[in-house]
């Protein structure tokens, strides 16, 4: 007789295509880092140390929540670590320890593992994080006195907050060109809008954020922002400032694409994408708040799961053979 | 007899405490819960109509025809509302101020038709009275324990005495509407947890 | 295994395997001195038992479990019974196994042969279930027997020249190396049934051979969800697929060519065929086809053809999409095994307790439009009615790509065969309950 | 016209009735956990709201303000809405079983339902004219009908999601609706 | 039958019943609900602006019909000189309506102050507007044709920072104030009159 093996005894299929979530998750991380990167030149040590303990508050509150509530602590998938990261990359690089500390509790645990953790949470618990932050201590967020200490080489304002207080007068002042190369005032991430762009087609390339979603998103911004620029050029901004301000692009490639509160099918990853635009244009040019992207984004969660519901018909669904 | 009455009094403090365990009358938990006295007079004006309802609504109870009671209810609760609505507003007027239009609403709180419904109308005076009484403590003391935590988080201060130090930035969140949902929902898993031990 | 690409935009296709152009003939592997054999009944302890250890059985005789038993199988070799004993299949669905040792002496079971003067589909189904290929006899019969088909009414028979996944060539390497004796088994398959319409289906790339002029063929993509019976009938046939309808209930009945060749030579050499074609794909991917009796243990054909296994090994019984994970080397060769796979514990992908993500892979691969990612949860909650109701649990055509491909590494393809599963063991006891009252 | 839009969009979105105004929070998290239910509560709530509506205004303009008993608005209302409601379910159930089947579990709820009470109050309290009032029933209705449908295609989800234990049901519940209020402060200042 | 007559009996003497009390608290507290009314809504406001006054304006007060809407005005009087009035306008803010109360001296038309009595705008925020006296002291001295909208909007006002629907608001208010004071002068005047005596 031979010796009887132990073998691996599981269910079909017995092939994977090697990717995991620990993969989408690095990827994520990587294509980010040419944005937080030039943050970090342009803003400085502070800047570094806002994202170094937004990234890792956010993986400390995980792994407490998981021991907390007797689960498997998952931390090593950088599932908080992604989302830490976008948080900081949303946050002046001048914030207050604590408030990063109480934004990604809020994100990670209110936003995200209440919920059922990862794969559950109805809105992008990032968003969630910012939008509660923003309603408690509005004046963190003001870019132009969050950075007032700074020596920067270019026009040294918010430019939506300049367009919301001074009208689309101050459009002139911004060049797009020194927009997207990130000579802006705004938050850590959110500025290089280059690295951006680059860092979402990467994503598209690898598969891991839907396209659709960030083109229609896009098209939503450029179009919502076009009508109303031609109905009152002088009160309201050309598409393309919307486009490189504020958190636009972050909004476009890495906020609305948050698997779990985006939609699936093709048709409501359109819709989607676009009522994701036309919102933040309406916030910023009818609404009280400098940028709409926050709002927009966790309007259009919020109608997710209704729209994903517009699917094509399964496999023999509504054959004539019906006998119903 | 006197038994009976401290536990339909003390079931209202913990075993039904109202709304977590019924999770009915949320508008006004969610609503004037800013601060602890908005709680705490939004709490006193509930029980007050809870109590004398049952009171009437038990003593009636063998006239009141079954078919229409529940218009008698209306009735009996509307004027009682009515009643702490006036007297609210002759004396207590920034409370009844603040409270507004959730003053008039405890006539469709369903905790108070409910309790008509579910207990005065079956049990005597007294036991209506202690039901009503604990219903209503425990229905204060959770607006004044939820207003207690979100005026604190929400606006650094206690009945208005402030609680932290200068250089505290209140988390303002707490006081606005979603602020409220949330801290309810979260208070309510406490709840939940101890209740499981 | 077939990775992820660099670029991800594009899903993967996986293109089913061609059999290899002049394949070796298939080595023989001897009898074995102890065959298993598995009867699709359970053992019940409250009826009188006919089979025992120590009972003699003659090659071809068949063994039935009980007076009443309507299924059988029948022993390949002359032998001994040493063991009966239970069986769980897959699902945890009950069994009984024999273990038969093989005698010197081959006695032979003649009332097979002295019953075969016509080609009959009733003696067919009485004595032939259980041959290489596992020709669905039982079905044909029932069908051919009005009063008991169930509803079934066949009216098309399909010869599958296709294997069911992606590495498998067993069946195109029947197709070819008997392809010129096809036309007249088709023949016989008429004249056994009485049905008439019958068609072929094969690769596009084999129907090109001048044997198969003049029949009724039906060629298939290489692309791999093609090869699959449902889509076969939806996309090639024209016969539109219904949610939790077999085919069978479609009025078409599928055999495999292999099925079909064991039948006529049953006939024609006036004896069961026992001996199954297998491809086998040893770890580093190589292929080779062993012929083994019916009932052999696998280790035999390992040992013979030098696969090696070790420790944490998979070894899959069909392909890697499809097929079954075996837990013991004990386990034998089946009338229905096309394909035996080793898989070195290195390489076999994990499977994870994650929820789903909502990456959406799933749904972009999936043939059959389901609504996966919502799928998955309502499965892993149990929830099997509302699955089936709001989100097509019996579109699936159990492909297995939504497991390939998934991010989070959930089990969804054994979720949906579970949910399935359920779902139909509750109509069954609903339609029993019905009947009993 | 202008101005009925402009009110119709602050009463569903602005000061949306159940997130901007607390009003209507029991069957909130009572009905939302399935679409269907979710659905149907949004139609008796719109249909019943707009009869409200219009009925509370008239016994307001015509008879309270006039006998100068402003002070038995709340005993009146009450009244009024429960045997209104009475009156529809009676009314469905006769006449068009076919609605009836759909609304009919819900419309016991909302006599019980601060939403209906507190519209009536607050048109009295805005002073809105009939037409205003009209629009300001039927468009809060509205908005209440579209927070619950948005609300109970989350919670289908969440129902489904691992959410730890003590947090199940309500408390996920409550917390999902906040994050909806926060989604509805988007619409803050438009009109 | 029975029945019925008992449904009715009961229903009636229940509405009965309810309809005497009711109107018995109303009675009772009807004088104290209109004190309450001026104490705290409007005499804060009132006591600030006139801080200096000689009499108690909320007992000098005069009512006028302005499109069909009736305004009660507080007059003021220095040194037995009734030259001053006040009375309330509203502009819509962050969220609702933001009550202004308006100072004039009817002599040389000036503005003497403002202040806010009633708002629902964010704390911290909007509410600067009645919390901060640099904002609402921007008002004080300005004459009937200055611009008192916004900057912004092209007058000369300075915004609460962070708040500038609120300060809008409070600025329409005043201009509606300005608005109103010029339109019923002459009324005004006549009225002051007549208080003076
Ligand atoms: C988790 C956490 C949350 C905190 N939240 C706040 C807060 O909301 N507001 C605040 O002013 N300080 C907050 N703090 C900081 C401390 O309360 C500390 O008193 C604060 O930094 C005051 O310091 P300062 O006087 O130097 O400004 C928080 C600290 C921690 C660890
Ligand atoms: C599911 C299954 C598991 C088996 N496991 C064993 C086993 O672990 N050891 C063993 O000797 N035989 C095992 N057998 C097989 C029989 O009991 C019998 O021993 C077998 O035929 C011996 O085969 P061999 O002579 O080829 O070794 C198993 C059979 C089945 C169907
Ligand atoms: C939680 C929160 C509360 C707010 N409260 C007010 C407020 O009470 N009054 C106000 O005018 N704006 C309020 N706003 C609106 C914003 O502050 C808006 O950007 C502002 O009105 C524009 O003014 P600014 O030009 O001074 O930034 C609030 C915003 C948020 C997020
Ligand atoms: C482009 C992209 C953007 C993402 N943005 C977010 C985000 O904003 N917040 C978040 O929690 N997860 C985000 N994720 C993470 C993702 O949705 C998923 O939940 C986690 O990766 C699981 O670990 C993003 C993923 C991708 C691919
Ligand atoms: S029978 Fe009805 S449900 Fe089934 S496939 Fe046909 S149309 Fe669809
Ligand atoms: S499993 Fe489905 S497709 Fe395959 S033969 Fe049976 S019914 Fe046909
Ligand atoms: S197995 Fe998965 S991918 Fe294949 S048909 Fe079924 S659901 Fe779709
Ligand atoms: S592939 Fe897996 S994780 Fe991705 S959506 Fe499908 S089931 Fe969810
Ligand atoms: S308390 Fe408002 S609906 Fe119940």
């Amino acid at each position: 007789m031979f010796k009887q093996n132990k073998f691996t005894v599981s269910h079909a299929p017995f092939w994977h295509d090697g990717d995991s979530i620990k993969e989408m998750n690095l990827n994520i991380m990587a294509a980010a880092l040419p944005a937080i990167l030039f943050g970090v030149i342009q803003f400085g040590m502070a800047a570094l140390g806002v994202m170094c303990l937004s990234i890792a508050s956010a993986m400390a509150w995980e792994a407490l929540f998981c021991m907390a509530a007797k689960r498997q602590i998952v931390i090593h998938d950088y599932n908080a670590a992604v989302i830490g990261m976008l948080f900081g990359m949303m946050l002046p690089a001048t914030i207050p320890w604590w408030a990063v500390i109480t934004g990604t509790f809020v994100c990670v645990i209110v936003g995200q593992q209440i919920f059922g953790g990862i794969g559950a949470n109805p809105f992008n618990p990032a968003v969630i994080g910012i939008a509660i932050l923003t309603l408690s201590w509005k004046h963190l967020f003001d870019f132009d006195t969050a950075l007032v200490n700074y020596q920067l080489a270019f026009t040294a304002l918010d430019p939506l907050a300049a367009l919301k207080h001074q009208g689309p007068g101050v459009v002139e002042m911004f060049p797009l060109s020194s927009l997207l190369m990130g000579s802006q005032v705004g938050a850590i991430g959110s500025v290089f809008g280059i690295g951006i762009i680059l860092g979402g087609i990467y994503l598209i390339i690898r598969g891991y954020i839907r396209w659709e979603i960030s083109i229609a998103y896009i098209a939503g911004i450029i179009i919502t922002a076009w009508i109303f620029n031609i109905t009152d050029p002088a009160k309201y901004a050309t598409p393309m400032f919307h486009l490189f301000t504020g958190y636009t692009l972050l909004g476009a490639f890495f906020l609305a694409n948050d698997s779990s509160s985006s939609p699936i099918n093709l048709i409501p990853m359109f819709i989607y994408g676009v009522m994701g635009g036309f919102m933040t244009i309406l916030i910023r040019n009818i609404g009280v708040y400098p940028d709409g992207t926050v709002y927009a984004i966790l309007l259009i969660n919020l109608i997710n799961p209704l729209i994903d519901k517009i699917r094509p018909k399964a496999f023999g669904k509504g054959c004539k053979q019906c006998v119903k | 007899m006197a038994q009976s009455m401290v536990k339909e009094f003390t079931k209202g403090l913990w075993a039904e405490l109202p709304p977590f365990r019924l999770v009915l009358g949320l508008c006004p938990v969610l609503a004037v819960t800013k601060s602890v006295e908005n709680g705490i007079g939004m709490g006193v004006a509930t029980t007050f109509v809870l109590v004398c309802s049952n009171l009437l609504v038990s003593l009636l109870r063998n006239i009141i025809p079954v078919k229409v009671r529940i218009a008698c209810f209306i009735v009996i609760i509307a004027t009682f509302v009515t009643v702490v609505e006036l007297v609210m507003q002759a004396y207590t007027y920034p409370l009844f101020l603040k409270l507004g239009i959730f003053i008039p609403l405890i006539v469709v709180n369903c905790i108070v038709l409910g309790r008509a419904e579910a207990f005065a109308f079956k049990n005597s005076p007294t036991l209506s009275i202690a039901d009503g009484l604990g219903m209503g403590i425990g229905f204060t003391l959770s607006l004044g324990a939820l207003g207690a935590i979100r005026e604190c988080l929400g606006n650094g201060t206690i009945l208005g005495n402030t609680v932290f130090g200068p250089g505290f930035q209140p988390f303002t969140f707490m006081v606005e509407a979603p602020g409220a949902f949330v801290c309810l929902g979260l208070m309510l898993c406490l709840m939940n947890l101890i209740g499981k031990k | 295994m077939i990775k992820r690409s660099f670029i991800g935009l594009t899903e993967p296709k996986l293109k089913c395997d061609l059999v290899e152009p002049g394949p070796k003939e298939p080595e023989a592997i001897p009898i074995p001195p102890r065959l298993i054999l598995l009867l699709n009944e359970p053992l019940d302890s409250t009826k009188e038992i006919l089979v025992k250890k120590g009972d003699m059985v003659k090659k071809g005789e068949r063994i039935f479990l009980y007076k009443e038993s309507k299924e059988y199988v029948s022993a390949p070799v002359s032998g001994t019974i040493t063991t009966v004993a239970p069986f769980t299949g897959d699902f945890g669905e009950l069994a009984t196994y024999l273990v038969v040792e093989t005698n010197a002496k081959q006695d032979i079971d003649k009332s097979f042969t002295e019953s075969i003067s016509i080609p009959d589909i009733q003696t067919a189904n009485s004595y032939l279930r259980g041959i290489a290929g596992n020709p669905p006899l039982k079905l044909l019969a029932e069908a051919a027997d009005g009063a008991k088909s169930n509803g079934i009414n066949i009216k098309k028979i399909i010869i599958s020249g296709i294997d069911q996944d992606i590495l498998c060539t067993t069946r195109q390497f029947v197709l070819t190396r008997f392809r010129d004796e096809l036309s007249k088994s088709v023949a016989f398959l008429k004249q056994l049934t009485g049905i008439n319409d019958i068609s072929i289906v094969m690769p596009d790339a084999l129907a090109t051979l001048s044997a198969f002029n003049g029949m009724n063929i039906v060629k298939i993509s290489s692309d791999y969800v093609d090869s699959l019976s449902p889509m076969v009938m939806d996309k090639y046939l024209g016969i539109p697929f219904i949610p939790n309808k077999s085919c069978e209930e479609l009025g078409v009945c599928f055999i495999s060519i292999e099925a079909l060749f064991s039948l006529v030579k049953s006939y024609s050499e006036k004896r069961p065929v026992y001996e199954k074609i297998i491809t086998i794909i040893d770890k580093k991917g190589k292929k080779s086809r062993v012929s083994a009796t019916i009932g052999t243990p696998i280790h035999r054909i390992f040992t013979k053809i030098g696969v090696e296994t070790a420790e944490k090994d998979r070894i899959i019984i069909g392909g890697p999409l499809k097929g079954v994970a075996a837990y013991t080397l004990y386990y034998p060769v089946t009338p229905d095994m096309d394909t035996l796979m080793v898989q070195d514990s290195s390489i076999i992908p994990t499977i994870s307790d994650y929820p789903c993500i909502n990456c959406g892979k799933c749904v972009r691969i999936c043939p059959a439009n389901v609504p996966v990612n919502v799928l998955v949860r309502y499965l892993e909650a149990n929830l099997y009615q509302d699955a089936a109701d709001s989100y097509d649990l019996f579109s699936c055509i159990e492909c297995g790509l939504c497991s390939y491909v998934c991010s989070a590494k959930i089990p969804i393809f054994q979720y949906i065969r579970l949910g399935k599963h359920e779902l139909n063991k509750i109509e069954l006891d609903m339609i029993k309950e019905a009947e009993n009252v | 016209m202008g101005d009925y839009f402009v009110l119709a969009i602050s009463c569903i979105f602005v000061n949306n009735i159940l997130l901007a105004q607390f009003l209507g929070n029991c069957p909130f998290l009572g009905t939302s956990k399935k679409m269907e239910t979710a659905t149907g509560m949004a139609m008796a709530v719109i249909f019943v709201l707009v009869l409200a509506g219009i009925i509370t205004w008239i016994t307001d303009t015509y008879l309270l303000k006039p006998l100068n008993i402003e002070f038995l608005r709340t005993l009146s209302f009450i009244l009024v809405i429960a045997s209104l409601v009475q009156f529809v379910e009676m009314f469905l159930k006769k006449s068009i079983p076919a609605l009836y089947a759909g609304l009919g579990i819900f419309l016991p709820l909302i006599t019980t339902n601060c939403a209906v009470m507190g519209v009536c109050l607050i048109n009295i309290n805005e002073e809105y004219t009939f037409m205003q009032s009209l629009v300001s029933s039927f468009s809060y209705a509205v908005g209440f009908g579209l927070a619950l449908i948005l609300f109970a295609g989350i919670r289908e989800r969440i129902i489904i999601a691992r959410v730890p234990k003590p947090l199940q049901d309500t408390s996920i519940g409550l917390v999902t609706a906040g994050m909806i209020a926060i989604c509805f402060f988007a619409f803050k200042g438009m009109v | 039958m029975r029945e019925m007559i008992n449904m009715v009996v009961v229903l009636t003497l229940l509405s009965a019943f309810s309809g005497g009390l009711l109107a018995a608290v109303r009675t009772g507290t009807k004088d104290q609900i209109e004190q309450q009314i001026l104490k705290f809504q409007k005499a804060p406001a009132i006591k600030q602006i006139l801080s200096d006054v000689s009499n108690d304006p909320l007992q000098d007060r005069f009512k006028i019909i302005d499109n069909e809407q009736e305004l009660t005005f507080f007059v003021g009087k220095h040194d037995g000189k009734a030259d001053a009035i006040t009375f309330e306008t509203s502009g819509k803010g962050f969220s609702g309506d933001i009550g202004l109360m308006v100072g004039i001296n009817i002599e040389s038309d000036e503005i003497i102050g403002v202040c806010v009595t009633t708002h629902s705008e964010t704390p911290g925020l909007g509410s600067k507007a009645k919390d901060d006296p640099k904002f609402a002291s921007q008002f004080a001295g300005m004459t009937m044709d200055k611009n008192l909208a916004i900057k912004k909007n092209g007058g000369e006002i300075d915004i609460i920072s962070g708040a500038t629907i609120t300060s809008a608001g409070v600025s329409l208010a005043a201009q509606k104030a300005q608005e109103i004071y010029i339109r019923l002068k002459p009324e005004i005047q006549k009225q002051t009159a007549q208080m003076a005596k």
